[in-house]
């Protein structure tokens, strides 16, 4: 109904969530051959938002596309937010060809968090995570370690295809390896020169390390690695209420309206994205 | 807007000299330019094509990490191809740069400063926004057959394939007719030297029969052509000539014994008659008759059988049927010639209704000792010898209306004087006139041997134009117009010859089109470029000799012939040719299957097979199109066939068109 | 309390509308109705008992501009486009459009609250007439609606020659205020008769008696796992119909439009039938046909009363019934899932 | 032609032209400086078969008051038949868009040679005349992509 | 009929010629029949319909049913044989996968015929006489057979099926029963001004709704991926914004579909806002017929498409502009 005249646009500009900020890029960092980690802030150079660890936001190049991502950094970095994105089609492609100065628009936070001031709240940690699904397990870990008094122990499992592929690496060599009461085991799926560690699949390697039950896991990766992992922490006698995911990619509007998060009563914009597995395990096998 | 941030593009804005500056303001073409998303670089220079412009090119390139280019300048038929090398030389892809053509499309067209800015400004915006959809391009490599065609035999075509046989390669002639030598072989002499035209001819072609890298197929026709260039597939049709050349001796037996005599002979213009049985002239090449079965009694009553009784070598085989040879050739060569245009639409000059109205080429078999009067110069109506002649020029030629055509046709004002000077020569008491519009004679020689014919041979040459020739008490009543005295002129004279347009071989239409070779309105065969590829057609692998491309006379003739060779032996040198990458491609996950791309295809590059896709997860089995990227030439009637999109043609691809119809509207 | 008008002077009253807002109401172009902006040329079309397009429209459009974004030497500007600031009336809904629309707010004025939304609702009235000739395709009894007494914010019933008209909020009755001279007050009971006449109508017809327990007794994982999706999704032709004629259909995309000096991001419906629905950066959650159907049904009788007590989001208005170029509905699929009255 | 002299309607018009007959066609005629107004800009495509109708709608929807699509005589196709196809195809398009009202002045097909600069210019003279004529395309119009 | 198609298909299926058979469902209300597959003579017993109410056309399912394992049999009217050939021309159909079992057809009715007639509440509608025969809740209600016809059965092809194993109830070469010129209605609007036309379509295609029914539902638009549904042009807006989406889709559609359209009429039939858009289609019959000679797409599998064939002497584009000035 073209015809409708009821907004005279007349001052009435109450912001809507889906009218976005725009942020600037301000640094990008190359951290493997396909991922790039952007630092975000919005025109005044300060935050754009306040979140938390596992929420995510829309960031879009308007005539591109827009697209979720979870946030990378940490709660508790006061002066950016970061993006690890790995460059997988046209959105992605634009992002990686940017350069910092140059600008794009940011909406959010969406979806709820990893329950770091609740649930996990003085639980001994066990982060699993393989290629770019590190991502969002970052936010919580940085967040963990900055917080360190209100955690138990943290181990952090991380592989991903080849040594060049590790995102990050920088910081787990810096700064989670050298953190005292922080684990960090690293692996990657093939031989390869100059790499002296661990060489293997995440499942297999978590199952060589078996890891005790007595704490809570945070998994993200490729499905077919939660898959296994899952498997594999059910073998160790985990139970699937101490494993948590996200299933970030499933968003599009980021408000559970657009319906496309739906899966059985849930929206996972709503919902989720962070969901523990016998949550999971109540929905159709949808995600 | 499309903000597509991964490329860099940077836009050189070419002066040429004053030839875009005077019409466009450089200087707000390369600010507009700089403010477009994604250019990051752009700066003018006085002549971009310049080794020193092709400099900042490079340099940019390097400097500034640019991945695209555009150069706003001359026609991209013009420089396309320079700047594509520069680009390859500083290491960025060739296909990653495009052309706002800023000179003819603008300044030399639009007079008018802002206007000629404003569409500059807009035809680079529109250069940019394809370029930032460019994707590198990797031309692929395609052999080449080391082998010419040439299409017709005559001076053109044996000179032509000598030179390239000369270098060492593979030459075939096709010749519709029986003998190889063409227009030629029917002269007597040639200007201006005055030689016999068989004494010259008759050796390059005994050199061509007798190259071992030629082969000559006489009475022969092309019927297809498929491929491209380095690899063109053709059928030859090589008639039946009901005379087998491998018995035949060349005895002439056949021909004199042939009961069936009363054929027009169309080697001597028709002014006499052949048998059926025939070799076109006595020199001919191959020295074998043909049977002309639309005239032949054995053929068409079935009874006769006289030549294969007389042959003694039993070379005569009424059997024999159409050949077809098929052939692969790296490069083609046409070379169909002329011949003079039909005078129906002429009435004025009673050529149809008087016999002793000719044409200057009847005039040249008239005067040749092998002619149907032997050499001796007589009226046809009575076999009189005349007193007096005239000559009428420029019959068809610079033509304004729709009769003739428009163009001159270059040899005849030195074939008159030729003629004229001859006649003189050989029967002083024949008065020759001359009619003229303007005598053109610049040549080496040419202004010489027509003012001889003036002054040492006393032509008359008037000034004017001939409105009526009639026949009037057995003579021919000449009205025409002196313009220098400004007078009317009734004169009687014997014979009138008329110095007819030449035009293209008729044929070559047909062949035109089998190769894809595009023509012009008078259909002459179009050069890529007039002045600096006049021998190439603009389609890659296809060549032009002789009078085919535009009236010539001998010598230029023969000389674009060798050029015309040159260009082929260039060719035919190299293993490999590079081609062109923008062709079409199909994206499986799109494919219906359904063969309309398939349909409109010329080249039969595209082909359907069953494949296995991933379609997002989904795996199935589909009927799906693949383009052989050697066959496609890229001419894009599949993308607008194929209803879902799934064929796109690298280079002109949807998008980059569609970004380009954006920007102009913008 | 209860006012008429004269039919014959509906114009009048329409106009006396159109003074102070917009009106909106069914009218009649090329042959099919649909709520339009109402003018005094427009063909104004109450009899017909439904419009081919609900009128979700008016509060929800099919497509909206978000904002206008561009970009000029590196700096992006957004200009949001502006909410609706009028007042605005939709005369003619039926008793299951009002339904729908509340089935509309659930979703968009739950946190966060959609403001474009909000914003059209604040400023609407709605006025809903009586269905007195209820069509086989009608279900809403099924529901708990009742089309003799639609709760908007004003009822109207057409009885002989008069149009009845009942406020039923503080909207409604402001409504009345505005266009009270045009009214005249009336009796109660003079529609009385009427509803009893189309709740007698509505028993008899045929799809007023389905049965819709088995979707809340029924654990969702067996009726998810039912093999019967299976069976009745085959004639689904992925159209979008039903989705776009369904009053509570409110999946939307949002997608950019590059304008002539920037990117102008809308959003418009969508639908769940549609194969590239959930095609997102990873793959395709719901890639068969079946699923999308699936997903569409169990969502309107499953999950959605999951999320909202109980409320279905179908309201019986039968437009998907009639217009499924495959003749499938959602009434077959309850039957079907065992639901038959 | 006169620019100045019409009143302020500035006409866009989108020439598709095929590189081989028309776009050299084009080339000569600003190499014998035949000049036709600045309003026509040309699209250059390897074949008038390679022109969908998506682009010239597209086109109109971008604020185009004409579109012209030019290519090599039928029969001297550099690729043999492609003009033919483009001969069917923009045929049927224009009956269609003239069915659905659209004034059928706005759209164009010309075959021009290689050789035909005169006949490009003079060409591309009328047809701005026809759309000057015509005035501002709003039949077939995007409002999204207007002067906003 | 009905009996004796449902028994051979039983028949078929039993011998296992076939696996399985596509045909129409009986619907609830008497008149909504759905197409459907029956695995077995039960189904076919329980739910198997063929009435004047099977509008359907069955070719486009045959696409999806073609990639399954086995025979399958499949119910086609004359006219949906047409859209059948048309299909396996473009190889979207394997034909050995099928058994076509051509019925007869004496017209297929429209709903919206009988409801615009003012007879609501059907509660069922009986068929057989020339005159319909419907119960509503509202009471009984009459109307002639032939007033409630589907438009495409206005323009009838004829009654020839042009592919098929075997008839029933059909006559090898049973007369066409076409009640009208098809053209006659694209004529009257050639005849009216642009202004006109422009004004005529502009209130039809307003009401579309980019439900893209008529895309789904036609047999020619057997695209995997519609270019409206891609990126392949820029031109995935999924929705009317502008009124010149409107005119786009459907301008496309048609061309799309030209020369391969049959003329089978279920973009018609199947629109919710009712617009004509087999005028759309038939205008481009229409036009291929003048300029191209007669063409009637799915008559055969191996002719040339008008659009992907030419003759040199081809009518010139311009020819539109010369028929606007008569």
């Amino acid at each position: 109904m073209g015809e409708c005249t009821c907004a005279t646009g007349t001052g009435n500009k109450k912001q809507d969530i889906l009218i976005p900020m725009i942020g600037v890029i301000t640094d990008i960092r190359t951290e493997t051959p396909d991922v790039k980690t952007f630092r975000v802030v919005g025109r005044d150079g300060k935050k754009l938002f306040e979140h938390m660890p596992g929420q995510c936001a829309m960031v879009s190049v308007p005539g591109v596309g827009e697209a979720m991502f979870s946030i990378t950094s940490s709660p508790t970095n006061t002066q950016f937010q970061e993006f690890s994105i790995k460059r997988c089609g046209v959105l992605t492609d634009c992002l990686h060809g940017m350069s910092p100065g140059d600008e794009v628009t940011v909406r959010g936070p969406y979806g709820n968090a990893f329950p770091v001031e609740t649930a996990l709240k003085g639980e001994n940690l066990l982060f699993i995570a393989g290629g770019i699904g590190l991502a969002p397990l970052r936010s919580v870990i940085n967040y963990v370690l900055d917080k360190r008094e209100n955690y138990g122990t943290v181990e952090i499992l991380y592989g991903s295809r080849s040594m060049e592929d590790l995102v990050q690496l920088k910081e787990i060599q810096e700064v989670w390896c050298k953190t005292e009461g922080v684990d960090v085991y690293l692996t990657i799926d093939r031989e390869q020169e100059g790499w002296n560690g661990h060489v293997g699949f995440v499942p297999s390697y978590l199952k060589e390390i078996g890891f005790s039950t007595n704490k809570t896991v945070l998994v993200c990766g490729p499905p077919i690695m939660i898959k296994f992992v899952l498997s594999g922490l059910m073998e160790m006698g985990f139970k699937r209420e101490q494993i948590y995911t996200t299933l970030e990619l499933r968003m599009k509007c980021g408000i559970g309206k657009c319906g496309r998060c739906n899966i059985g009563s849930k929206y996972v914009c709503k919902d989720g994205p962070v969901f523990r597995f016998d949550e999971i395990d109540e929905l159709p096998p949808e995600y | 807007m499309e903000v597509n941030q991964v490329q860099r593009i940077g836009v050189f804005v070419c002066h040429c000299g004053t030839n875009i500056a005077a019409t466009v303001d450089i200087k707000r073409v390369l600010e507009a330019a700089a403010k477009e998303p994604g250019v990051v670089h752009a700066e003018d220079y006085q002549y971009m094509c310049s080794e020193a412009g092709q400099q900042k090119v490079r340099e940019a390139i390097k400097e500034k990490q640019l991945t695209g280019v555009v150069v706003c300048s001359c026609s991209p038929r013009m420089h396309e191809n320079t700047f594509r090398g520069a680009a390859q030389k500083a290491g960025l892809n060739p296909y990653m740069v495009e052309i706002a053509n800023i000179r003819e499309h603008v300044s030399w067209i639009h007079k008018n400063i802002e206007e000629g800015t404003e569409k500059a400004i807009i035809l680079t915006r529109a250069a940019i926004a394809k370029v930032m959809l460019n994707a590198p391009l990797q031309a692929g490599q395609s052999k080449v057959v080391k082998r010419a065609l040439v299409i017709g035999g005559g001076i053109a075509g044996i000179q032509t394939a000598l030179d390239i046989a000369d270098a060492g390669y593979e030459v075939d002639i096709v010749e519709k007719t029986p003998s190889i030598g063409g227009r030629m072989s029917q002269l007597d002499k040639t200007f201006p030297t005055l030689d016999c035209s068989a004494c010259i001819l008759t050796p390059k072609m005994v050199d061509a029969a007798a190259h071992e890298k030629i082969t000559i197929y006489t009475y022969s026709e092309v019927e297809k052509v498929s491929g491209f260039v380095g690899d063109f597939q053709v059928d030859i049709r090589k008639k039946a000539r009901s005379v087998d050349m491998s018995k035949c001796t060349g005895c002439g037996v056949c021909q004199e014994k042939c009961p069936s005599k009363k054929i027009p002979n169309e080697f001597n213009r028709e002014l006499d008659n052949r048998a059926a049985i025939y070799t076109p002239f006595a020199q001919a090449i191959p020295n074998v008759p043909v049977i002309d079965r639309e005239n032949c009694i054995k053929f068409k009553t079935g009874k006769c059988g006289v030549c294969s009784k007389v042959c003694l070598a039993g070379a005569v085989d009424y059997e024999q049927q159409d050949e077809i040879v098929s052939q692969n050739y790296g490069a083609i060569v046409v070379a169909t010639g002329f011949d003079t245009i039909k005078l129906d639409k002429y009435e004025e000059y009673s050529y149809q209704s008087c016999p002793d109205v000719i044409t200057s080429l009847e005039l040249e078999r008239i005067m040749n000792a092998a002619g149907p009067t032997k050499g001796h110069l007589e009226r046809l109506s009575d076999g009189k010898a005349p007193k007096s002649m005239v000559f009428i020029q420029c019959v068809g030629s610079r033509c304004a209306d729709e009769r003739g055509k428009s163009y001159c046709s270059k040899i005849c004002c030195m074939y008159t004087a030729k003629h004229a000077m001859l006649i003189r020569d050989k029967y002083p008491d024949v008065d020759v006139t001359v009619f003229y519009i303007d005598v053109r004679t610049p040549g080496k020689n040419f202004d010489e041997f027509y003012r001889r014919a003036v002054e040492e041979y006393g032509v008359h040459y008037i000034k004017g134009q001939v409105g009526k020739v009639a026949e009037h008490n057995g003579r021919l009543l000449v009205q025409g117009a002196d313009l220098i005295d400004n007078r009317r002129i009734l004169m009687e004279t014997d014979m009138v010859v008329l110095a007819t347009a030449i035009e293209p071989n008729p044929d070559v239409r047909k062949i035109a089109t089998m190769l894809t070779a595009s023509i012009d309105t008078n259909n002459f065969l179009t050069e890529s470029h007039a002045k600096l590829r006049p021998v190439e057609s603009p389609t890659a692998g296809i060549f032009l000799s002789g009078v085919c491309q535009g009236p010539k006379d001998i010598p230029e003739t023969v000389a674009q012939a060798g050029a015309a060779a040159i260009k082929v032996v260039g060719l035919l040198a190299k293993d490999y040719l590079v081609t062109n990458p923008c062709v079409a491609k199909s994206d499986e996950l799109y494919c219906n299957g359904c063969s309309a791309c398939e349909k409109v295809c010329p080249y039969g590059a595209i082909s359907y097979e069953d494949r296995e896709v991933n379609d997002h997860g989904i795996r199935e089995v589909r009927r799906v199109a693949s383009v052989n990227s050697a066959l496609c030439q890229g001419c894009g009637a599949c993308t607008v066939a194929c209803p879902s999109g799934a064929m796109d043609l690298q280079g002109f691809s949807n998008r980059q068109i569609l970004a380009e119809v954006d920007a102009i509207c913008r | 309390m209860m006012y008429k008008i004269d039919q014959a002077r509906l114009g009048e009253l329409f106009a006396a509308i159109a003074e102070k807002k917009d009106l909106f109401l069914p009218v009649k172009k090329a042959d099919q109705t649909d709520f339009a902006l109402w003018t005094k040329e427009a063909e104004v079309d109450l009899d017909t008992l439904r419009t081919v397009k609900s009128p979700k429209d008016c509060f929800f459009p099919q497509s909206e501009t978000l904002y206008n974004t561009s970009l000029e030497e590196g700096k992006l500007s957004i200009d949001a486009a502006a909410l609706c600031d009028r007042d605005f009336v939709v005369f003619g809904m039926r008793a299951c459009d009002v339904q729908a629309v509340k089935v509309l707010d659930n979703v968009f004025l739950a946190d966060p609250v959609d403001t474009y939304y909000a914003a059209r609702r604040e400023h609407a009235v709605l006025v809903a007439g009586a269905c007195h000739e209820p069509e086989e395709t009608c279900f809403c009894k099924v529901f708990g609606i009742d089309a003799a007494a639609p709760a908007a914010d004003v009822a109207t019933w057409r009885v002989g020659e008069a149009l009845y008209w009942k406020a039923l909020t503080k909207k409604g009755e402001a409504l009345s205020e505005v266009v009270k001279e045009h009214l005249t007050p009336a009796e109660e009971s003079a529609v009385e008769e009427a509803q009893t006449q189309i709740r007698s109508i509505i028993d008899k017809l045929p799809y007023s008696h389905l049965k819709l327990d088995v979707f809340k007794e029924t654990p969702m994982m067996e009726l998810f796992d039912s093999d019967r999706w299976e069976e009745m999704y085959k004639p689904c032709l992925a159209c979008g119909t039903c989705t776009f004629v369904c009053p509570t259909c409110q999946c939307y995309d949002i997608r950019d439009f590059k304008t002539k000096d920037g990117v102008q991001r809308y959003r418009c419906w969508d639908s769940c039938m549609y194969s590239d629905f959930t095609m997102m950066a990873h793959g395709n959650m719901r890639t068969s046909q079946m699923q999308r159907f699936r997903q569409r049904f169990m969502h309107k009788l499953v999950y959605y009363p999951d999320n909202y007590e109980g409320m279905f989001s179908c309201v019986g208005c039968g437009r998907c019934v009639s217009k499924c170029p495959a003749a499938l509905n959602i009434v077959k699929v309850i039957k079907t899932m065992g639901g038959e009255g | 032609m006169q620019v100045e002299n019409k009143k302020e309607f500035q006409p866009k018009i989108v020439a598709f032209c095929c590189n081989w007959c028309s776009y050299a066609g084009a080339d000569l005629a600003g190499s014998s400086r035949l000049a036709y107004p600045a309003d026509v800009k040309i699209i250059r495509v390897p074949c008038s078969c390679r022109v969908n109708p998506m682009f010239i709608l597209r086109a109109f929807q971008r604020g185009a008051d004409g579109v012209i699509m030019c290519g090599c005589h039928p029969g001297d196709c550099h690729y043999t038949t492609g003009n033919y196809y483009a001969r069917r195809r923009m045929t049927l398009l224009f009956s269609m868009l003239d069915y659905l009202g659209v004034e059928h002045g706005r759209t164009r097909v010309e075959w021009v040679s290689a050789a035909e600069g005169v006949k490009f210019s003079t060409v591309m003279n009328e047809f701005v005349e026809k759309i000057y004529s015509l005035g501002e395309n709003v039949r077939l119009e995007d409002l999204r992509c207007k002067e906003s | 009929m009905q009996r004796e198609l449902m028994n051979r298909a039983k028949e078929l299926l039993i011998d296992e010629t076939v696996v399985r058979v596509l045909g129409w469902k009986k619907g609830d209300l008497g008149y909504n029949h759905e197409p459907a597959y029956f695995d077995s003579p039960e189904e076919l017993e329980e739910n198997f319909v063929y009435d004047a109410f099977c509008g359907a056309n069955l070719s486009k399912y045959m696409i999806e049913a073609g990639k399954q394992e086995g025979k399958t049999l499949v119910f086609l009217k004359p006219c949906d044989t047409y859209s059948f050939n048309q299909l396996l021309k473009e190889h979207r159909i394997k034909r050995e996968n099928t058994y076509i079992i051509g019925v007869g057809c004496r017209g297929n009715l429209d709903i919206d015929k009988i409801k615009a007639a003012g007879i609501k509440g059907i509660e069922s509608v009986d068929a057989d006489g020339d005159m319909l025969k419907v119960k509503t809740v509202y009471g009984e209600k009459e109307m002639p057979f032939e007033e409630a016809l589907l438009e495409r059965c206005l323009a009838c092809k004829g009654k020839t099926h042009m592919v098929y194993d075997e008839l029933i109830g059909a006559g090898e070469k049973e007369e066409a029963g076409p009640k009208g010129n098809r053209f006659d209605r694209v004529s009257e609007l050639e005849s009216l001004s642009p202004e006109e036309r422009f004004a005529f379509w502009r209130s039809e295609l307003s009401k579309c709704i980019r439900c893209n029914a008529c895309r789904n539902a036609c047999p020619a638009c057997s695209c995997l991926k519609c270019v409206f549904d891609s990126n392949q042009f820029d031109s995935n807006q999924k929705a009317n914004a502008d009124t010149f989406e409107e005119q786009m889709f459907h301008i496309i559609r048609a061309f799309h579909v030209a020369g391969r359209c049959t003329d089978c009429g279920e973009c018609s039939r199947v629109c919710p806002q009712g617009i004509p858009l087999h005028l759309l289609n038939r205008k481009f019959i229409k036009d291929i017929n003048t300029l191209y000679g007669e063409y009637q797409a799915g008559e055969d599998t191996d002719s040339l498409a008008p659009l992907t064939n030419y003759t040199f002497e081809d009518a010139e584009p311009g020819i539109v502009a010369e028929r606007g000035r008569k």
